[in-house]
């Protein structure tokens, strides 16, 4: 491939203002810590989603200016948060049984791997000294209705994150629905990679070569096109 | 019948060497900070803790086992802003771990209080953290089977308790509290005030006193994270 | 977003011929009388209904059973003042009954809404009503297991509810409310009063909105022990 | 046996009365429907239980008087209830997760048949056209720290209901604690009834021929003295 990826791909925050396009009005989204926390950011006027976060609160708003700080009202990642109107609070268990019951519309987090049959490796790299530590991702990834990842599309050192199957340990199985790459919007579908968009400046051929799985096509292929963030 | 316990040492005086301890609160919220020192100034060995983290800085959990006090933590997730206390005994070989997925851990708690010995679910099925652990088939999917999480005693921090033991919590400081408050044999409150039966709405009850057995006032409780922000050491 | 609802009927428009109903409510005490006496107009046959009783009188459920709607009945006590609805449908034969353990009933509506399949119980073993289940033993006692209860439909019946459909419930009227909320694919309210996103205090909010599908405002709703005793019927 | 049991039995509030004596200050209680419900008028002074009802009530007090009933606030028996300070609502799985995660100190309940093994039969005459209805019995008598019974020594026939074996169906296996029967308190342990106390008025031996298992002693048989209710 003659074109540098680095040159054309997404940002982290369009990349997150692409997914953020997908959320209905009245969705209740859970965010994973880091970098899927920016889709809060993006969401489209004249809808309303309804955030949830894994330690018993639903309905929260923005970051409190600095100094404003109330260190009981926390999200998962234990940053500062704020309320919104309707928000509501609620301990540990019955906040896992909104996300084991189903009953989140969508959730979006990180990965270090994705699998075509929908697999999930994004807490663990496997290495030897590395101490494990899983929080919420494990319930979130088997349970939400969708469960969405925004990613790169290739690691740091070029190689597929997409990929035919997850050699790193597993966060889940055949759960993801959507990818959300720097590089196109794919669909999992019955253990296939389904290309829904691709940006206009890289080819089908070039996208296929840094995908670890073969990319198909179910109908058209959108332009993925995404303002400046 | 009254259960208020006039100080922090009194409360925690039944916790002896090899003692399961669940230990509220996610981070710094609703952590209770208080009674977790006083825990280190009593300071049996041997202890297992649980907690959804595994400490932070030097006070809290971390002072808990930088003290030598603790053998195994069973929790989510060990990492934190300052996770140095719980790497050095981890990487040491001095500490056990069991992580467990969040939600399972939250669920597995509730069951020991509800009396319920084993449950099925989908998380964690097909990874490495489902090892061992039966699994089994329902309408087409697959889960594992999970077992009760059961404590000999549970430090917990409300915002108000009446002399019965209701309680109420701060925002999102309810988190572990009010499960784990259900799951231990002793259940110990520290609140930031102690009322008198009846000052909670019965609506408002998070808590019903039933799961707590001794609540001892802190009016003005540390918050862990502020502690940590400023580099705080206990003691 | 707006979960608020026009009337009974537009509420309950959805349930059709065959649909698994949770009706809320323990007695009279949370039952969401306007709510059944709509679906009563609307007719659906072929009904399965989830409740903890069987009906009384001649309103509510027993007015149900009285119009032919309902197939099947799972519940853990059929019995009340005035049975002669159940009674009679039960006797000549029209109508199915499954008994259940109450404290089982409520734990199989909450794993449903917990996304928990299965679970263990020491409630009902070796009794008649653990025939055919599955048995275990867990640190040597044995336990029944027991499946998750899911409806297509819940109507409950909350004090306040705002238009995120977050809900309040009126003392013991609380009862089989929130967990059946949870359950069913599609839950229905009915509430003395709408308010707006934060009239609810977040720490008061009783079932989260994410539970709530539609919200109808019944001003003055009608006590079902009250009409039951005044000798009403529906229609 | 010459003695006439009707002439010397107890009422049913003495029944309650002595069933009483044994809650201790702090107990959390539940009272079956019906005559257990009696148990509650005969707390000790100085003593404090505090009841719970299986639809969510903790700490209710009296009945209230009539006409000033609110049909929101009930027990289990459906009949209206007023709640005393530091009284608690919950939902129905919370209810029951305090029964069966054991944190009740006494359930005490009404009885068909108690079996020497303490087994429990009391929802169900097993008759062809009963109706089968449960409620929260099965629930209560395997999780409560104690289950105690209150009952008539024998049926109205004149059979036992302390029996070798129950005949009728089970409410629970080996889960009875404690009898207080219109004649004797009996304790159950090691599949054995343990005769602690009696009436002055009946010997061993007119007791154990109204009783369907073997009476066993250990150490000392009281005397039962309850007075007039």
């Amino acid at each position: 491939m003659t074109l540098s990826l680095d040159s054309i791909k997404l940002t982290n925050a369009q990349i997150a203002w692409r997914a953020a396009q997908d959320i209905e009005d009245g969705a209740y989204v859970n965010l994973g810590i880091g970098f899927p926390e920016m889709v809060a950011k993006y969401q489209p006027a004249g809808r309303e989603a309804i955030f949830h976060t894994e330690n018993g609160v639903l309905g929260f708003g923005k970051a409190p200016a600095e100094g404003d700080e109330d260190w009981d009202l926390i999200n998962a990642g234990k940053k500062a948060i704020t309320l919104n109107p309707g928000a509501s609070f609620f301990h540990h268990a019955d906040s896992f049984a909104m996300v084991r019951g189903g009953h989140l519309d969508v959730a979006i987090l990180g990965a270090f791997q994705i699998a075509q049959n929908g697999d999930l490796a994004n807490w663990s790299t496997g290495g030897a000294n590395s101490i494990p530590a899983v929080g919420g991702a494990m319930d979130l990834v088997q349970s939400a209705k969708r469960v969405a990842v925004v990613t790169d599309h290739v690691t740091k050192k070029g190689e597929p994150k997409l990929v035919d199957r997850c050699t790193m340990p597993l966060t889940g199985v055949g759960c993801v629905t959507r990818v959300y790459s720097s590089l196109a919007v794919v669909d999992i579908a019955d253990g296939h990679f389904i290309l829904r968009e691709k940006l206009p400046a890289i080819s089908f051929d070039d996208l296929q070569s840094v995908t670890g799985g073969e990319l198909t096509v179910d109908g058209s292929v959108a332009d993925l096109i995404v303002p400046e963030q | 019948m009254d259960k208020t316990t006039a100080s922090l040492a009194e409360a925690v005086s039944g916790i002896g060497d090899g003692a399961t301890v669940m230990i509220a609160g996610f981070g710094g919220s609703g952590a209770p900070i208080e009674l977790i020192h006083a825990l280190i100034d009593k300071g049996p060995k041997g202890l297992t803790i649980i907690n959804n983290n595994a400490g932070n800085g030097h006070v809290g959990i971390a002072s808990l086992i930088e003290h030598g006090m603790v053998d195994k933590i069973i929790c989510s997730f060990p990492r934190s802003s300052d996770p140095v206390a719980f790497n050095e005994a981890y990487l040491a070989g001095k500490l056990q771990l069991e992580v467990v997925p969040q939600g399972t851990l939250a669920e597995r708690i509730r069951a020991a209080g509800a009396g319920i010995p084993a449950f099925y679910t989908a998380t964690s099925y097909g990874t490495d953290l489902a090892k061992g652990k039966p699994v089994a088939e329902f309408d087409g999917k697959s889960y594992v089977q999970e077992r009760w999480l059961k404590a000999d005693f549970a430090l917990v921090k409300g915002e108000l308790g009446d002399t019965y033991g209701n309680l109420t919590y701060r925002m999102a400081a309810r988190n572990f509290n009010p499960i784990m408050a259900m799951a231990a044999d002793v259940t110990i409150a520290q609140v930031s005030r102690i009322v008198q039966p009846g000052d909670i709405e019965p609506e408002n009850v998070i808590t019903p006193g039933i799961f707590v057995d001794h609540v001892v006032e802190v009016a003005e409780p540390k918050q862990e994270e502020v502690l940590i922000r400023e580099g705080a050491s206990y003691p």
